[in-house]
């Protein structure tokens, strides 16, 4: 017993002794394993060859709260890349990225993107969902002049952090004001309750501006009720809302929870459509909410009925990787992110930070699997959202509304 | 007024499955004084045993009487099971030790279940939540009004297999030779084992009976509310907790009615407060409680003997 | 555990032979503020290496400063997190309100370190006068019943950060300058340390050490139980608001996700594998705790360098510290010093050095 | 109650430094003790006896504030301590042990004295108004800073500290124990050190609660000694709870005997040793084969 401690304090300063090694990436390419040969492990990792790939970081929930969309954005990630790989990788190196997890908490989503930065020197940043961790990472990606791009942080501030951060969904303002346009326009809806999470910064965004553009248009918010990520049980919430009559409930949250308020609301004799945003789209939400869900509506990036081949084959190859998993929308905003980062790569002519971001920004009219994506002057996308509604299990599209 | 009793029913649904799970804390506190920060999570393997066989059952089995007899046969067997590994491997050899330390242990459990089934790797289910199967047929059984408050037939069957459980379980605390023994385990244990109580064995029994019966808690939540995702312990197993501390913590009638108590505070603090401040409202209710009645509603503060 | 030596209040380190008496107590701080003030200099330039150690740092203070409570005194909190998050939404919204302020007659760097130690003070402040609100109840809570009400406690504050739109509510506070360095922070841990050990090795230590061993004959020997464990209480947290408001000056956001539970019960690991009332323990166990996920990752990048499971790798780190947790306490239940300090056991483990440290 | 009972005897000097006056607690429908009455002052060296049960310790439990009577009034020094806990108990000069040792058990023989010590050092000696109370607070928070600041001062007193508790270990012949955990000592020495302890709080009076429990009939008879010289040497009075009847007779002057929470005899060891109560209650209890014999 008395051993143990000496031995901890020794691996103890051989851990810090790897945390502080300037290593490079051991790299690890999203497909074509077998092109990269495994680097022997001693220490922390030796660095490969060097010069023929190009390091990506990305960070994301893989533990915690939000692990769900963590995943979800690391396996659209790991597609475009397998993708760009197999097809040559970009001049002629290969690309690979590494993942550090946050576990759902901002100031460790700020030490992965420092380690990223300093120790894996990667040229490009992507990742977080959750705007608290995005901001963490921007702050740290500006301060180092590392552009970073983030899928589907949909906060306005992320963006404001610098002029190296980009994304490629729209963000919260206007999707608030998508769902109010179309509940008030489309649905004629008068009397709307709002069912908010109160543990996400996505779900107040949203709410706040619906509420606000809904009683503009002239509509009526009957009552606001919150609830926490996590919980199950939302009986009480929408027993209060049941009491308002409501004609519609904007529910602004995520799917993994959605789905769930669906049943409840329908349980408890609750038949008005619900409303929400792109925190929805998921396969799952059809799986958690069953037949409840049906007739509701959300806005979302693009819509899974479009035609166009890309979208198909995106969908089918994702399919083919992860068990034949519909990708949700955090997969296809992640996939179109990375996708977006190695056209940069490409059209860059060194992979400085100077460069790299300077590429990103020129961004125009590029064909993503949600939504065309042009970044403007502030490095948002700019994008016009559409309306889908849930039926029988899938989503339909209903409309698209231009910002 | 018919708000008032739909709350009281979303309530007291939501209060006996605290019990549930309230009750295998008290009993773990009961005979080892351990805060068993593992049982959430337990609970949360339970379901998912739950969830595979009802799975491996398919959809037409799943639904039938005994079909539901096997999810929970194999669900709280399988906890049971667990609970005997944890006992045995994390908590047993830690005993003698001081009580912080099997604290850590059940914490280090708790992590490893918690994060561990969040991953996506082989069998382990991965972070998202998925939908438990309705393994009853829902229908409604009780409407007054126009669908103003709506009874539905699992909510009496699961409040009826909670009832049961926890009849059964006072039962066996207060009418058996182990439960006599248990009680005389939590006691003192040390003089138990002098009594010829066999210590070891109704520890290991106690925490299977508190396992199957997180497990059984766990079914009936995942029913009650249609999901199942691996941090689901974390969330019902701090509120279960809370309410085992407010009845008094190692009194079985108290986490009965601790549970009751905390599930209407909560649904009243949403249905005619401000829903953001249920948390709030839960622990604070827990902390005035305590200021008034040291040790809890139906505990007693052992007088230190000097 | 065989002990043998000093016991639990000798004074080690403190005992340097042939100092004025009047210089001792200053002694420390004379030697540490050069050292930091070096380290700086050195670190300054490894942006990365900065990080870690600030949040080792941090947690250092959080469990040096929660064994004063739990170690020393015997009560048991588990809501630490709570104090630091007063500690950093306090320190966070004071800089952030004097972001635009500079003290004229000081140079710029200068003086942003004076409102940055203005906005600690404040922190930790609140939070030691939330320490003394939460200390209140151990008038007539026992045990585990205390150890529910500071757990109840810190989910209160958690709640009410996430309702207040000052605090930024879910999305959290950003924008706070980036004020804090490594030696600010070792700065505030060597000063925890200092006043832990001094504690410990006092009248006021020996008072805790016996509530923590038998309350009843502390009282009975004229120990006004109360008041000290309110004392301790109230330290205990000004430490964890400290820690909470240097955290808010390097971590580009403070959200209330960082102060939950699972956090309070990180700091309890950490004294409890240290061993419950030894600092240097604390220390230790902070430091190896904070590191292991990193090196835990170091680790796995090494190892999976192929396909699919390379990006999973960093997913195993969690459950792998859990099982780790499980097995050290297993191994070593007292903890790794038990009640003693490092020069307490070392000797033991180098035989050849000379004995008698303590 | 008969008269004879519920006069007070003394044999000490000077005011009454503990009085119970008609004390009496009850636990429920319990009654412990009924009409409990007590002087100590300073000198005496008085018993206090009773089978199992009887409601000794009860007593000590009233007297240190441990149990708040439920009728009756408890004075120490002169003041009326009802309601008081019993660590102000202690400040007013009252110290004890306990029946099951309670040592500071991780703590060296040296830390267990000096705690004592220091913990009547402490300036909350007594109920103070309200300005007082601040100032006992300031004092209080300025002795902490002395000590995180190691001042001088403060260095000088834990010197003072160590000596006055190395002078009690000695007199209690524990020097050699110094630096040993409590909990390491053996059983008798266990006690003595309870003894040590209770000294270090500077008591006027010591209530030593079984202090030969467990001892051999040598380590006892050096007991008495010791006892009676600690009364001459720190000017104490002293109240012993003993099972064994021989060490009470042996040392005690005046002896006061419970049973049921009734004091059913008190007076000087011989007329006590006659009253035919005291046989009854003892030979009832069958005590005197179990313990007396033993003697």
């Amino acid at each position: 017993m008395r051993r143990l401690a000496p031995m901890l304090l020794a691996a103890l300063a051989v851990m810090a002794a790897a945390c502080e090694k300037k290593t490079q990436p051991t790299g690890e390419a999203g497909g074509a394993p077998a092109a990269q040969a495994p680097t022997t492990a001693q220490g922390g990792g030796t660095p490969p060859a060097g010069d023929d790939v190009i390091v990506l970081g990305e960070v994301g929930a893989l533990t915690g709260g939000q692990a769900t969309f963590g995943i979800s954005s690391r396996n659209g990630i790991a597609l475009a890349l397998k993708e760009a790989n197999a097809a040559g990788g970009v001049k002629g190196k290969k690309l690979v990225v590494r993942v550090y997890d946050d576990q759902s908490k901002p100031e460790e989503a700020a030490q992965a993107v420092t380690r990223l930065i300093t120790q894996d020197k990667v040229v490009l940043i992507l990742g977080e969902v959750a705007s608290s961790s995005s901001l963490a990472m921007a702050e740290k990606a500006q301060a180092a002049g590392v552009p970073m791009i983030t899928p589907s942080s949909t906060n306005p501030t992320v963006t404001e952090k610098g002029d190296n951060i980009f994304r490629v969904c729209f963000i919260d303002p206007f999707q608030g004001f998508v769902m109010a346009k179309f509940a008030r326009e489309n649905l004629k809806l008068n009397k709307v309750a709002v069912l908010q999470d109160n543990k996400s910064a996505y779900s107040i965004g949203l709410t706040e501006v619906f509420r606000q553009k809904f009683a503009e248009m002239g509509g009526k918010i009957t009552v606001t009720e919150s609830y926490s990520q996590g919980d199950t049980d939302y009986r009480a919430q929408l027993t209060a809302i049941k009491k308002t009559q409501p004609e519609g409930i904007y529910v602004p949250g995520y799917y993994s929870e959605v789905g769930v308020i669906a049943r409840q609301a329908r349980e408890l004799g609750l038949k008005v459509p619900l409303m929400g945003g792109d925190g929805w789209d998921s396969e799952k939400l059809f799986e958690l909410g069953g037949s409840a869900i049906d007739g509701s509506y959300f806005s979302n990036h693009y819509s899974p009925d479009n035609p166009d081949e890309r979208v198909k084959k995106f969908i089918a190859d994702y399919k083919a990787d992860y068990n034949g998993a519909v990708p949700d929308a955090l997969a296809a905003l992640a996939y179109d992110a990375a996708r977006v980062a190695i056209e940069a790569l490409k059209n860059a002519p060194d992979t400085s930070g100077p460069a790299l971001r300077a590429a990103i920004a020129k961004t125009k009219d590029f064909p993503g699997v949600a939504g065309n994506i042009t970044l403007d002057e502030k490095r948002n996308a700019v994008k016009s959202a559409v309306v889908l509604k849930v039926a029988d299990g899938k989503s339909t599209y209903v409309t698209t509304i231009s910002p | 007024m018919s708000q008032l009793l739909q709350h009281l029913i979303n309530g007291l649904a939501s209060g006996t499955i605290y019990a549930l799970v309230a009750l295998g804390y008290t009993m773990v506190y009961g005979v080892l004084k351990l805060i068993n920060f593992a049982h959430g999570d337990v609970m949360m393997v339970g379901v998912y045993m739950g969830y595979a066989t009802a799975f491996a059952l398919g959809r037409q089995a799943q639904r039938s009487m005994w079909g539901v007899v096997v999810i929970f046969a194999v669900a709280m067997v399988g906890c049971a099971l667990l609970g005997f590994l944890i006992e045995r491997f994390a908590y047993r050899p830690l005993r003698e030790k001081p009580r912080l330390t099997a604290l850590i242990t059940a914490i280090g459990i708790s992590f490893a279940l918690s994060y561990g089934f969040q991953l996506d790797i082989g069998f382990l289910p991965g972070a998202s939540p998925r939908a438990f199967p309705e393994v009853i047929v829902p229908s409604e059984w009780f409407i007054i009004g126009d669908r103003d408050v709506v009874v539905w037939n699992w909510q009496v069957i699961s409040f009826l297999i909670a009832v049961g459980l926890m009849a059964a379980l006072q039962f066996l605390v207060y009418r058996t030779r182990f439960g006599k023994a248990m009680r005389a385990v939590s006691y003192d244990h040390r003089t138990a084992a002098l009594m010829g109580i066999p210590t070891d064995r109704i520890i290991a029994l106690t925490f299977m009976l508190s396992s199957a019966l997180a497990a059984g808690a766990g079914l009936l939540y995942a029913i009650k509310d249609t999901s199942v995702s691996p941090l689901m312990g974390l969330y019902v197993g701090l509120k279960a907790f809370v309410a085992a501390v407010i009845g008094g913590i190692g009194n079985v009638p108290g986490a009965v009615v601790g549970a009751l108590l905390l599930g209407l505070v909560e649904e009243f603090v949403v249905g005619y407060a401000a829903s953001t401040w249920r948390d709030a409202v839960a622990f604070a209710f827990l902390i005035l409680v305590l200021l008034v009645k040291p040790g809890g509603l139906f505990g007693r503060v052992a007088a230190e003997k000097v | 555990m065989a002990a043998q030596s000093g016991g639990v209040t000798t004074l080690p380190g403190e005992d340097v032979g042939r100092v004025p008496p009047a210089l001792r107590g200053l002694l420390p701080v004379l030697i540490a503020v050069p050292v930091l003030a070096l380290a700086e200099v050195l670190l300054g330039s490894s942006p990365f290496a900065t990080y870690l150690l600030s949040v080792v740092g941090v947690n250092i203070i959080l469990a040096v400063s929660l064994n004063i409570v739990n170690g020393m005194t015997g009560q048991f909190s588990i809501g630490h997190a709570g104090f630091m998050a007063v500690g950093a939404y306090i320190a966070g919204v004071t800089s952030l309100e004097l972001k635009e302020v500079a003290l004229s007659f000081l140079p710029v760097a200068a003086s942003d370190q004076v409102l940055f130690t203005v906005a600690l003070l404040a922190g930790g402040t609140c939070a030691a006068l939330c320490g003394f609100l939460v200390g209140l109840p151990s008038l007539r809570l026992r045990g585990d019943y205390l150890a529910i009400v500071t757990l109840g406690f810190g989910e209160i504050i958690r709640v009410v950060v996430q309702n207040t739109e000052a605090f930024g509510r879910a999305l959290g506070l950003s924008g706070i300058p980036q004020y804090s360095s490594v030696a600010m922070v070792y700065f505030w841990v060597f000063l925890t340390v200092l006043v832990a050990r001094r504690i410990a090795g006092s009248s006021h230590g020996r008072s805790l050490w016996a509530i923590r061993e038998d309350e009843v004959a502390a009282e009975a020997m004229g120990v006004d139980t109360t008041g000290y464990k309110v004392r301790a209480f109230v330290i205990s947290s000004f430490f964890a608001g400290i820690a909470g408001g240097l955290f808010a000056h390097f971590v580009p956001i403070i959200n209330p996700g960082s102060f939950t539970f699972v956090k309070s019960m990180e700091v309890v690991v950490m004294v409890v594998l240290g061993g419950l009332g030894s600092s240097t323990g604390a220390i230790v166990a902070a430091i190896f705790l904070t590191l292991l996920p990193e090196g835990l990752r170091s680790l796995f990048g090494a190892l999976g360098a192929e396909g699919s499971l390379a990006q999973k790798v960093d997913q195993i780190r969690m459950p792998v510290y859990g099982i780790l947790l499980v097995v050290l306490m297993l191994a070593r239940p007292q903890g790794l010093f038990g009640t003693k300090e490092l020069w307490d056991v070392l000797p033991r483990w180098l035989p050849r050095k000379k004995k008698g440290l303590s | 109650m008969n008269t004879a009972v519920s006069a007070p005897v003394t044999s000490g000097s000077g005011d009454a430094l503990l009085q119970a006056s008609g004390v009496s607690i009850r636990f429920g429908g319990l009654k412990a003790l009924t009409d409990f009455n007590l002087t100590v002052r300073q000198g005496d060296l008085l018993g206090l006896i009773g089978p199992n049960g009887a409601g000794k310790s009860t007593a000590f439990n009233v007297l240190t504030g441990v149990y708040q009577p439920t009728e009756g009034e408890v004075r120490v020094a002169g003041q009326r301590v009802n309601g008081w806990v019993p660590h102000q108990i202690n400040h007013l000069g009252l110290a004890r042990t306990f029946q099951n040792i309670r040592l500071f058990r991780a703590l060296t023989a040296l830390d267990n004295v000096k705690v004592a010590c220091r913990a009547q050092g402490a300036l909350h000696p007594v109920r103070l108004g309200p300005a007082a109370k601040v100032g006992t607070a300031l004092r209080n928070y300025r002795d902490w800073w002395r000590a995180l600041l190691l001042t001088p001062g403060f260095q000088s007193e834990e010197r003072e500290l160590t000596r006055q508790a190395e002078h009690l270990l000695e007199v209690m012949g524990l020097s050699h124990r110094r630096d040993e955990e409590a909990k390491n000592l053996p059983y008798g020495e266990q006690r003595r050190l309870e003894i040590a302890r209770a000294l270090g709080t500077r008591p006027k009076v010591l209530l030593l609660d079984e202090p030969a429990a467990g001892m051999n009939t040598r380590e006892k008879a050096d007991l008495m000694v010791l006892i009676r010289r600690l009364r001459d040497e720190f000017s104490l009075g002293v109240l012993v709870i003993e099972h064994d009847m021989k060490l009470v007779m042996g040392i005690c002057e005046r002896i006061t005997v419970l049973d049921h929470g009734e004091t059913i005899a008190r007076g000087a060891p011989a007329e006590v040793r006659s009253d035919r109560k005291v046989i009854e209650a003892y030979l009832g209890d069958s005590y005197l084969e179990s313990h007396g014999g033993a003697a």
